[in-house]
C-alpha cells in the first residue's frame, strides 16, 4: 500500500551548493536510482503514490547560480530552480511571452507554483504539462549539463513520450533559454480542464508572426492530445504566407484538430477532445493574431 | 547531548529495543515507554507500587537501573492476564474487594504472582510477610491477603 | 424495603477490574504532545523575608519556557473555599496565597514555578533561581505562638486564627458535685496522609481557551478558585478529575492545580507537574497536632458530671481548613457521652510549620484520643469495667450531644456496637514469651457524615436510560478509592432493574458532569447517593407508569427488576424493560433525569458557644483491640482488632468493610508509628523510610462487624463510614497498652521508646 | 545535564580494568537499591555507573570443608533460599529474612550491603560475628580485609578507588556454635533497624568458651563488641553476670539520636538485645 | 537511517531538530513540533490544507521534505496571531462566518495572507483565482472570499 501521508522509503539526500558538486554526484551515482529535486511537486507525489524507488536525492535549490533569471535582447535565460510563481510575477514574461505567462497561471495553485519549476515541468514530460506548448512555440532550448560538458536541445526534441525525455542520468537541465520574439508577433495559450487549476484536457499555445495582413510564420502546439506535446505542422503550413481571415483561421483550426491523436482517459474522450481542439485553436488563433497587431475581417 | 546506551528487553512478551539514560530507573524507563500501569509512589524503594516481575522475581523497578533489565523478561500487571495464574489473581482481587484506590494494586498483584509461583501452600501469615514490601494505605491489607490466599487455596485444590 | 437485587450485595466495584488490569489512567498516566514539565521551587527556610528573586539564569537555560514568581500571578492572594454554596463569613475564610511573596511562612512553601521541555531541565532551572532570603526567627510551637508578643507568622496582629466554644450546664457546679476528678494533657502529632499516589496532574488549554486540568482532586469545585487566581471567568477553567490513588483529605485543598494552570496559561503548552514523595510530605497539608488539656468529673458509680477541655491546635503556616477542622474537634470534644456540665474551648494557631488541614477524621480523631483515654482512667480508678463505664454514660436514642445539644432522634447504636466489639475479641490469646504482656482496649465514638448544615450542601446526578436498556450516569463525584463512583452505579442498577454491567458512568468533570460536591466529610454516599436515587426513581416512575398503561394494571402493583417490569406476586406477568423503553421513546417520554439532593440547611452558629444542629447526622462505632507489649523493648504488637459500626445500610458490604478495615489500620498507624517530625519547621521525615506506615506484616487479624440499623439519612438508610472508621482506634490501642503494662501513653505515636521510658523510668532518669 | 554513564561488564576482569581507569569516577552498582536513591537525592554526583549485577562469576555460595565463600553479587534472597546457609549458617539466614522486604531482597546483594557501609546494614553484624573477611580485588591485585577493619565510618570503607569487593569468606569452626540475629525495628518489614545484634556462642561445661557479638545501629559503624566478649569468656553464665555484661555493652556502644530512636533508648536496647541473644543461645545449647 | 540536524525558524522561533531525508515537513511540524494547526488532507498537493508559508510564500508542507527547510523561515497558522491579537484575516474569517468545519481554514488563511501581501487591493476575481488551490467542502467559498475581500485595502464595502 502506498501512503500519501509519509515517504516510506529511505534514501540518501544531498544538497550541493555548486553546480559542479551536483554534477559530480550525478555522475557518481549515474548507475543507481538517483533523482533530482527541484520543486518536488511531481517527484514527491510519484514517490508517495507510485512507490518510485530512489536511492539518492539531489536537491538543486541550494545552488545559487540555478536561481537566476537573466534577460537581455537575445531573450530569457531561466535558472533551473526558479519557481514558476516568480516567473508569472515578471512583467517581461507577461508582456513578451503571454502564452508562457498564461500557461503558468493556468497551472495548479499558487502554493504549487511557489514550488514548481520550468525544468521540473518539462522533465516530468507529462503530455499535459502546461508550460510545454508555450515553450515549444517560443522555440525554447534547454541547457543540459553534465560533468562532461553541456548541450543545447530544443524542448521539442527533448521530449520523447509520456515521462520520457532524452536526458541521461548524469545530466541535468540547468537553464531554459527562450529567444526574444520578434516585435510583430503574438502568442496565446488556452486550456480546458474540468475545473480551474486542474490537469488539462487540452492545452495549446500558438505563436504567429505578422507581416501586414499576412501571417509570416506560425507555430501551433497542442498538449494532452498525444504522448507528448504535438506540433500541428500542416495547420501551420496552411497559415504561413497567407492573408489572415476568419475563414482561414477556421480552416486552420479544423486542420489542427485533424492532426491530433488524442486518447480516451478519465478526463475526456478522444472525440470530445477533437471537437474541443478545433474550437480552442480557432479562438486562440484569433487572440494571437490580435496580439500580433493583426485585424480580422469577414 | 545526553549519553544513552542501547537496551533490549522483553516486556509482557513484546520485544522492546530502545535506549536508556545511564541513571534512568527501570520505572522511569517503563513509563517513558507507555507502561503507565507501573506506578511510582516514592521512587526510592519504600512503597512497592512500582513492583514488576523480572525473570520470575518480583522487584521494585524504581531502584533498578533500566540497564539491569537488559536482556531480561519483564512482566507488568498488564501482562498478567496472559497467564492463568495471573488472571486468577486479578479476578480474586476484584471479587474480594481487595482494591480500593488501586494505586498499590498493580505492584501488589506482581508480588503476589511471583510469590505464589514459588510457594504453593502459604498460610495468611506467610502471605502477609510476602507482601510486606508493598504498602497499601486504603484496605488495611485484610482483603488483599484473603484474595491471595483464596487463589493459593484454589490452586491447591486443583492439584 | 423490598428485597434488593444489587444493593447490599458484596459485588465487585465498577472500577476494580480496570485497576486490577493496570488499565486505569491516574493523573500521572497521561501525556500530551509537546507537553512541558513543571517544577515548583520551594522555600528553604520556614520563616524568612524574601529580599529578591532573580530568575534570569533560570530563564536563560535552553529548554525553559517559563519561570514564574508571585509577581506573575494575576491574583496571588484569594481566599480558601471548598465548594460551599452558602456564604459562611470571615470566620471560615483563610488566605490562599499561590506563591510566597515578600515573606515565607513554612519550609516548602512554593516560591516560584518553572516549565521546561524535560523534567531534568525544569529541575535544573529551579535550582538556578536565585532567591535572596533574610531568615526570620519564626515560631514553631502553638502555645508559644499564642503568647502576646510572639513572632507573627502572617500579616495579622495575632497568630490565633480561630476560637470556638461550646458549653452546657454549669461547669463549676458540675465539678463541685464530682466525686472523682481526673485531669490530664494529651498530645497528638502532625500526620501525613501517605496516599501512594502523590499530587499531580496535566493541564492544557483547549481551542475554547479553557484551561483543562486533569488532576486527582477531592474537590473539583476548586476550578472556581483557580479561575479567580487567573482572573478568568469560572467557565474558563475545567477540572477533569481522575480516580485518585488515595486522598484521605490531602487532596481536598488545592494542591498542584493552580501551578499547572499558571504554567499552561503562560506557556500555552500542555504542562505536567507531579510532586515527588518528598515534596508531597513537605508541602501538602498535615493532620493537625493538638495539645488537649482535659478535666473530667464523675460520681463514684461512674456517672459523668462534668467535662472541661481546652484544645490548642497547630494550623501551621496558613489557615486552609483549620477553622472547620477545629469546629469538628470542638463538637467531638466531649465524645459520645451524656454529660450535664460541659465547657470546651478550642484555639487554632498559626506557626511556621507545614500547614495543616483536612485529614481523614477531620478533627475528630484528636479529641477522641483524649476523652477515650480519660474514660479508661476513670474506669480503672473506679474499678469499673471499660465497657460498663461507657454503657453507663454513652448517648442513646433520644439523648443529645453534650457539646452542641443536638438531639438524636434516630437509633443510636452505641451500646450495641460497644458490646459487639468488646465481645468479638473472644478468648485472650496466650503468649509464650515471658517478656510479653497482653492487654485489651476499647474505645467508642461518633462522627458526623455530611457537611456542616450551615454550608447548605447539595449534590446532583444525571441518569439516562438508553434505548437499548443500558444506563448512562453523569456525576461530578470524585473517587478517592472508596468506591464512590461504583456506589452510584449500584444505586442506579438497583432502581432501574438492570445489571451492573449495563451501567456506564462519567464522573468528576466540571464541564460535563453535574456537580456532585466534594468527596470529603464522608458525604458522598449520603449526598450523591441520594441524588442518584432521586434521578433513578424519577425515571423508574415514568417507566412503571408507562408499563401500567401497557399492561392495564395499577402502577402500584408493578415492580422493576432483572430488566423486566413485573406484576408484584405474579412474576409470570411482566413486560421486558426494552419494550417499555421503546414505547416511552415512541411517545417522547423522557427517560433521563438530572436530580438535586439538598441536605438540611441551617444558619451559621454562634461560634463562641456552638449550639444546636450543625451536622445532618452521625455515625456511631466502637473499636476494640487486643495487643501484646514487650516489657523489655516496648514493642507493641496488635494481635486482634475489632471494628464495629452502625453503617445504617451497607450498600456494598465489600466497600464498607474495606473502609472499616482500612480505616482501622490508618488509625493503627496513627497510634503506633506515624509522625511527621518537624524541628523548627524542618521536616525530618521526608520520605517513606522515615515516615513509616503499617505494612502487611504489621497488621493483625481484623474483624469488621457491620450493624445495619437502616437509620441513616443516605439512600436505603445508609450512613457514612469513610472517616468515622479511623477515628477511635488510637485510644483503643492506648487503653490496651495501659491494660497490658500499666503505663498511660499520652502523646502519639506510642513508640516502643515512649513505652519503655514510661516503664523504666529509673533506668532513664539515671542517665 | 546528565553526565552519568553506564556500563554493564560481563566479567570481573572487565570491571577491574574499568575501575583501574576510572577510579573514583566509577560507582559500582550491584542491586541498585541504595545507589538509585542516592542518585535521585544527588548524593552521588554524575559518574560512571558500573553495573556488576550481571557478573555471574560473583554469584555463588560455596563451602569447602570449613571454608565458606560467598560471592559479592549474591542476593539476599539467594541467601534465604540457600539450603546450606539455612542449615549450616542460620545466623546469616536470620539476618537475611529480616532484611528490608522480599522485593528488595530479590535485588540487594551481600557485597552491596557491606560496601554501602551503613551502620544499620543488616548483614554486617552476623558477618562480624562470623569473623568474616572480604576478598577485595583491583586490577592484578587481590587482598583480604577483615570485616572488622573494613568499616571506617558511615558510608566510609577501607576500599581503594580501584578496588571492589568480590567475595566474603569465613570459617565454619565458629558455626559449630549456634548463632542468632535479633533486629529491633519500628515495624515488621521495610524497617531500618533501631538496633540489631548478632551473636555466636560456644558453651563448654557451663562456661563461655567462645563468644562473638556484633551490633548494628549503635555506633557510626557496625560494631564488634570485643570488650563484652572478653568479659564473658571463660565465665559461668548467670543472671548477675549477664547484667554486668550489659554494662560492658553500654560502655562499648556509642549510638546517635535520630528520627527512629534516641541514643539513650538505643543504648538501653543494645543491653536488652545482648541479653536476649545470650539467653536464646544458652537455651538452645542446653 | 541517518538523521541530520537542521535549524530553521518556526513562527519566529529558532528550532533545532533531527530529521531523516524522507521526513516530510508536515509531519515534522505536526508530530515532532506538535503544531497541529497544519492539516493533512490529501498528501499529494491537491487540496491546500497543509499550506504553510516558507519564507513568506505559501507552499505545501505535504510535498516538502523537512530537510530542505534548513535555514528557512516557516510560518504556520499558529504563528499568525500576535499574542492575544488575532491576525486581521483570522478575525475576518470569524466575522464573516468563513469557518465551518475549520479543516481548510489554516491553509486558507495562510494562502490569503500571501495574497494580501502581493495584492493588497485584490479584486474578488483575483482572490478566487489566487485561492483556487485551497479546497473547501463546507462553505461554498462565498464567505471565505468575502472575508478575504474585507481585508483588502478599501475592501470593507
Amino acid at each position: 500500500m502506498s501512503t500519501s501521508r509519509l515517504l516510506t522509503q529511505e534514501f540518501e539526500y544531498f544538497a550541493p551548493h555548486t553546480l559542479k558538486e551536483a554534477l559530480d554526484l550525478l555522475y557518481k551515482y549515474k548507475d543507481e536510482e538517483v533523482k533530482i529535486l527541484a520543486g518536488g511537486t511531481d517527484l514527491l507525489v510519484k514517490m508517495k503514490t507510485l512507490d518510485m524507488k530512489i536511492d539518492y536525492l539531489i536537491n538543486l535549490k541550494e545552488i545559487p547560480e540555478l536561481k537566476a533569471v537573466e534577460t537581455n535582447n537575445q531573450g530569457l535565460k531561466i535558472g533551473a530552480t526558479v519557481p514558476l510563481s516568480q516567473l508569472e510575477r515578471r512583467e517581461i514574461i507577461k508582456e513578451k511571452y503571454p502564452a508562457l505567462y498564461e500557461g503558468i497561471k493556468s497551472m495548479a495553485a499558487i502554493a504549487i507554483r511557489n514550488m514548481a519549476t520550468l525544468p521540473g515541468n518539462i522533465c516530468n514530460a507529462s503530455p499535459a504539462g502546461d508550460t510545454i506548448p508555450p515553450l515549444m512555440v517560443y522555440e525554447a532550448q534547454l541547457r543540459i549539463v553534465s560533468k562532461e560538458g553541456e548541450r543545447l536541445v530544443p524542448v521539442e526534441d527533448f521530449l520523447r513520450g509520456v515521462g520520457e525525455t532524452i536526458i541521461r542520468k548524469e545530466e541535468l537541465v540547468s537553464q531554459v533559454i527562450i529567444p526574444a520574439p520578434p516585435s510583430n508577433s503574438g502568442s496565446a495559450f488556452s486550456k480546458k480542464s474540468r475545473v480551474k487549476a486542474d490537469i488539462a484536457k487540452i492545452n495549446l499555445a500558438i505563436w504567429l508572426e505578422r507581416e501586414g495582413k499576412t501571417c509570416k510564420d506560425a507555430r501551433i502546439v497542442l498538449g494532452s492530445v498525444f504522448i507528448k506535446a504535438l506540433r500541428a505542422k500542416r495547420a501551420e503550413g496552411l497559415l504561413k504566407g497567407e492573408m489572415v481571415s476568419k475563414e482561414l483561421l477556421t480552416q486552420v483550426a479544423r486542420q489542427a484538430a485533424e492532426e491530433i491523436k488524442p486518447i480516451d482517459d478519465v478526463r475526456s474522450t478522444a472525440e470530445y477532445r477533437t471537437t474541443l481542439a478545433r474550437v480552442m485553436v480557432e479562438d486562440t488563433l484569433k487572440l494571437a493574431w490580435e496580439r500580433a497587431g493583426g485585424e480580422l475581417e469577414g | 547531548m545526553m549519553e544513552e546506551y542501547p537496551i533490549e528487553l522483553t516486556i509482557n512478551g513484546e520485544k522492546i529495543v530502545s535506549t536508556a539514560k545511564a541513571e534512568e530507573s527501570l520505572l522511569r524507563f517503563l513509563r517513558r515507554h507507555g507502561f503507565y500501569e507501573v506506578k511510582g509512589g516514592c521512587e526510592k524503594g519504600d512503597c512497592g507500587t512500582c513492583t514488576v516481575i523480572m525473570n520470575g522475581k518480583a522487584i521494585k523497578s524504581c531502584i533498578t537501573l533500566a540497564g539491569q533489565a537488559n536482556g531480561k523478561e519483564i512482566l507488568t500487571v498488564r501482562g498478567l492476564e496472559k497467564e492463568e495464574s495471573g488472571r486468577k489473581l486479578q479476578e480474586s482481587f476484584v471479587q474480594h474487594g481487595a482494591i480500593q484506590c488501586g494505586f498499590c494494586t498493580a505492584g501488589m498483584l506482581m508480588t503476589a504472582k511471583a510469590y505464589l509461583d514459588e510457594n504453593h501452600q502459604p498460610n495468611k501469615v506467610e502471605i502477609r510477610k510476602a507482601i510486606s514490601g508493598n504498602l497499601c494505605r486504603c484496605t488495611g491489607y485484610k482483603k488483599i491477603v484473603e484474595a491471595i490466599y483464596a487463589v493459593a487455596e484454589e490452586n491447591q485444590k486443583s492439584k | 424495603m423490598s428485597e434488593f437485587k444489587i444493593v447490599g450485595k458484596p459485588i465487585p466495584r465498577e472500577d476494580a477490574r480496570a485497576k486490577a488490569k493496570g488499565e486505569l489512567k491516574y493523573a500521572d498516566d497521561f501525556s500530551l504532545p509537546g507537553m512541558l514539565y513543571g517544577k515548583v521551587l520551594h522555600s528553604k527556610y520556614p520563616a524568612a523575608k524574601i529580599i529578591s528573586i532573580d530568575t534570569t539564569k533560570a530563564k536563560q537555560l535552553p529548554g525553559v519556557h517559563a519561570v514564574l514568581t508571585a509577581r506573575d500571578v494575576p491574583h496571588n492572594e484569594t481566599i480558601t473555599r471548598f465548594g460551599q454554596s452558602a456564604e459562611v463569613g470571615k470566620g471560615f475564610e483563610g488566605l490562599y496565597r499561590v506563591l510566597a511573596d515578600k515573606k515565607v511562612r513554612f519550609r516548602g512553601e512554593a516560591v516560584a514555578l518553572v516549565a521546561a521541555d524535560t523534567e531534568e531541565i525544569a529541575e535544573e532551572a529551579a535550582a538556578l533561581i536565585e532567591v535572596n532570603y533574610e531568615p526570620l526567627p519564626g515560631v514553631f510551637d502553638p502555645v508559644e505562638a499564642m503568647k502576646p508578643g510572639a513572632y507573627l507568622v502572617g500579616e495579622g496582629d495575632s497568630n490565633i486564627i480561630c476560637k470556638f466554644g461550646c458549653s452546657q450546664g454549669d461547669i463549676k457546679k458540675g465539678f463541685a458535685e464530682a466525686e472523682v476528678i481526673i485531669e490530664d494533657t494529651y498530645q497528638v502529632p502532625f500526620v501525613d496522609h501517605a496516599y501512594l499516589e502523590t499530587e499531580g496532574g496535566v493541564a492544557w488549554i483547549d481551542e475554547k481557551e479553557v484551561i483543562n486540568i486533569r488532576v486527582g482532586s477531592q474537590v473539583i469545585e476548586h476550578f472556581r478558585d483557580v479561575a479567580e487566581v487567573l482572573g478568568l471567568p469560572h467557565n474558563q477553567v475545567r477540572y477533569i478529575g481522575t480516580m485518585m490513588g488515595g486522598g484521605f483529605g490531602g487532596k481536598e485543598d488545592i494542591t498542584v492545580e493552580t501551578y499547572l494552570a499558571l504554567l499552561t496559561w503562560k506557556t500555552k503548552k500542555p504542562v505536567r507537574l507531579f510532586y515527588t514523595r518528598e515534596e508531597s510530605i513537605l508541602c501538602h497539608s498535615k493532620r493537625h497536632p493538638f495539645i488537649m488539656h482535659y478535666k473530667v468529673g464523675a460520681k463514684k458509680d461512674g456517672r459523668l458530671v462534668a467535662l472541661e477541655a481546652e484544645l490548642i491546635s497547630d494550623a501551621g503556616a496558613y489557615p486552609y481548613l483549620s477553622p472547620w477542622v477545629n469546629l469538628y474537634a470542638t463538637v467531638n470534644a466531649a465524645g459520645p457521652y451524656c454529660i450535664p456540665n460541659v465547657k470546651i474551648n478550642t484555639y487554632c494557631v498559626l506557626t511556621n510549620n507545614t500547614f495543616t488541614s483536612a485529614n481523614r477524621g477531620f478533627g475528630a480523631p484528636q479529641p477522641n484520643v483524649a476523652y477515650e483515654s480519660l474514660m479508661d482512667e476513670l474506669a480503672y480508678k473506679l474499678k469499673i469495667d471499660p465497657l460498663e463505664i461507657r454503657r453507663k454514660n454513652c448517648i442513646t436514642t433520644g439523648k443529645s450531644l453534650s457539646t452542641t445539644g443536638q438531639v438524636f432522634n434516630t437509633y443510636v447504636a452505641l451500646p450495641e456496637v460497644a458490646e459487639k466489639a468488646w465481645k468479638a475479641l473472644g478468648e485472650t490469646k496466650k503468649v509464650e514469651d515471658k517478656n510479653k504482656r497482653i492487654g485489651r482496649g476499647l474505645a467508642i465514638g461518633l462522627m458526623s457524615y455530611g457537611r456542616m448544615t450551615f454550608l447548605h450542601d447539595t449534590s446532583r446526578c444525571y441518569v439516562r436510560l438508553e434505548s437499548d436498556g443500558s444506563v448512562l450516569i453523569r456525576s461530578g463525584i470524585p473517587d478517592l478509592g472508596g468506591g464512590q463512583v461504583s456506589l452510584l452505579c449500584q444505586i442506579a442498577a438497583e432502581e432501574l432493574g438492570v445489571p451492573m454491567s449495563k451501567i456506564r458512568i462519567y464522573y468528576s468533570d466540571t464541564a460535563l458532569t453535574p456537580l456532585a460536591g466534594t468527596t470529603t466529610a464522608t458525604r458522598q454516599t449520603y449526598m450523591s447517593g441520594n441524588a442518584t436515587l432521586k434521578a433513578a426513581r424519577e425515571i423508574k416512575k415514568r417507566i412503571i407508569q408507562k408499563a401500567a398503561e401497557m399492561m392495564n394494571v395499577n402502577p402500584e402493583k408493578l415492580v422493576i427488576g432483572e430488566e423486566k417490569i413485573i406484576v408484584k406476586y405474579d412474576s409470570a406477568q411482566y413486560l421486558p424493560l426494552l419494550e417499555v423503553i421503546k414505547a416511552c421513546n415512541t411517545e417522547g417520554i423522557e427517560l433521563f433525569c438530572e436530580a438535586q439532593f439538598k441536605g438540611p440547611f441551617t444558619m451559621v452558629p454562634d461560634l463562641s458557644n456552638i449550639r444546636g444542629t450543625i451536622f445532618p447526622d452521625f455515625t456511631f462505632g466502637a473499636q476494640a483491640v487486643e495487643i501484646s507489649v514487650d516489657i523489655e523493648t516496648g514493642q507493641v504488637e496488635v494481635l486482634k482488632l475489632v471494628t464495629c459500626y452502625d453503617v445504617g445500610k451497607a450498600i456494598n458490604p465489600l466497600s464498607v468493610e474495606g473502609q472499616m478495615e482500612g480505616g482501622s489500620i490508618y488509625g493503627m498507624g496513627y497510634a503506633l508509628m506515624e509522625e511527621v517530625v518537624m524541628e523548627k519547621g524542618v521536616t525530618l521525615t521526608p520520605s517513606f523510610s522515615e515516615y513509616i506506615i503499617p505494612t502487611a506484616a504489621d497488621v493483625p487479624e481484623v474483624e469488621a462487624i457491620l450493624v445495619e440499623s437502616g437509620g441513616g439519612l443516605g439512600p436505603y438508610g445508609a450512613k457514612g463510614i469513610g472517616e468515622p472508621s479511623c477515628s477511635i482506634i488510637a485510644p483503643a490501642i492506648l487503653n490496651a497498652i495501659y491494660d497490658a503494662v500499666g503505663v498511660r501513653i499520652k502523646s502519639l505515636p506510642a513508640t516502643p521508646e515512649k513505652i519503655i521510658r514510661a516503664l523504666k523510668k529509673h533506668y532513664f532518669e539515671g542517665r | 545535564m546528565s553526565q552519568f554513564r553506564y556500563i554493564s561488564p560481563k566479567t570481573k576482569e572487565e570491571v577491574l580494568k574499568i575501575l583501574e581507569e576510572e577510579k573514583s569516577e566509577a560507582c559500582i552498582v550491584a542491586g541498585g537499591s541504595n545507589v538509585l536513591p542516592y542518585i535521585r537525592d544527588k548524593i552521588i554526583p554524575p559518574k560512571l555507573l558500573l553495573d556488576i549485577s550481571g557478573i555471574e562469576e560473583l554469584n555463588y555460595i560455596k563451602k569447602n570443608g570449613s571454608n565458606w565463600r560467598i560471592g559479592a553479587t549474591t542476593t539476599i534472597s539467594d541467601l534465604i533460599s540457600s539450603k546450606i546457609i539455612r542449615e549450616e549458617c542460620n545466623i546469616l539466614c536470620q539476618a537475611a529474612e529480616q532484611f528490608a522486604d522480599p522485593l528488595v531482597r530479590n535485588k540487594a546483594t551481600i557485597g552491596g550491603n557491606l560496601a554501602d557501609a551503613s551502620p544499620a546494614a543488616d548483614t554486617a553484624p552476623p558477618l562480624l560475628a562470623l569473623d568474616a573477611g572480604l576478598e577485595v580485588e583491583s586490577k592484578g591485585k587481590k587482598r583480604e580485609i577483615f570485616l572488622k577493619d573494613f568499616f571506617l565510618g558511615p558510608r566510609k570503607t577501607a576500599l581503594q578507588d580501584d578496588e571492589m569487593i568480590t567475595g566474603i569468606n569465613f570459617k565454619s569452626d565458629s558455626l559449630n556454635k549456634p548463632g542468632c540475629f535479633i533486629k529491633l525495628g519500628l515495624r515488621q518489614a521495610m524497617a531500618i533497624s533501631v538496633v540489631t545484634v548478632a551473636m555466636v556462642l560456644e558453651i563448654e561445661e557451663n562456661r563461655v568458651k567462645d563468644i562473638r557479638v556484633a551490633m548494628g545501629s549503635v555506633a557510626p559503624i557496625p560494631l564488634r563488641l570485643f570488650n563484652a566478649e572478653e568479659f564473658l569468656k571463660n565465665k559461668h553464665l548467670n543472671d548477675d553476670l549477664i547484667e554486668e555484661a550489659k554494662n560492658k555493652v553500654y560502655e562499648e556502644v556509642n549510638p546517635i539520636s535520630d528520627i527512629r530512636a534516641s541514643a539513650e533508648y538505643r543504648c538501653y536496647i543494645s543491653g536488652i538485645l545482648f541479653k536476649r541473644a545470650l539467653e536464646k543461645l544458652t537455651n538452645q545449647t542446653s | 537511517m541517518k538523521k541530520t540536524e537542521i535549524e530553521f525558524t518556526l513562527n519566529g522561533k529558532k528550532k533545532k531538530v533531527e530529521v531523516k531525508p524522507s521526513d516530510l515537513l508536515i509531519n515534522l511540524i505536526r508530530e515532532e513540533l506538535y503544531l497541529t494547526g497544519t492539516k493533512y488532507a490529501c498528501g499529494i498537493g491537491e487540496c491546500g490544507a497543509c499550506t504553510v508559508l516558507l519564507d513568506g510564500e505559501p507552499v505545501l508542507s505535504c510535498l516538502t521534505l523537512a530537510i530542505t527547510v534548513a535555514g528557512k523561515e516557516i510560518t504556520t497558522i499558529e504563528g499568525l496571531a500576535q499574542d492575544e491579537e488575532l491576525h486581521p484575516l483570522q478575525r475576518a474569517f470569524l466575522e464573516q462566518g468563513a469557518v465551518q468545519c475549520g479543516f481548510c481554514t489554516p491553509g486558507m488563511i495562510l494562502t490569503a495572507t500571501a495574497l494580501l501581501k502581493e495584492k493588497p487591493q485584490a479584486t474578488e476575481e483575483e482572490i478566487r483565482d489566487y485561492m483556487r488551490g485551497n479546497l473547501c467542502r463546507c462553505t461554498g467559498y462565498v464567505q471565505i472570499i468575502k472575508a478575504i475581500k474585507s481585508c483588502t485595502t478599501g475592501g470593507e464595502n
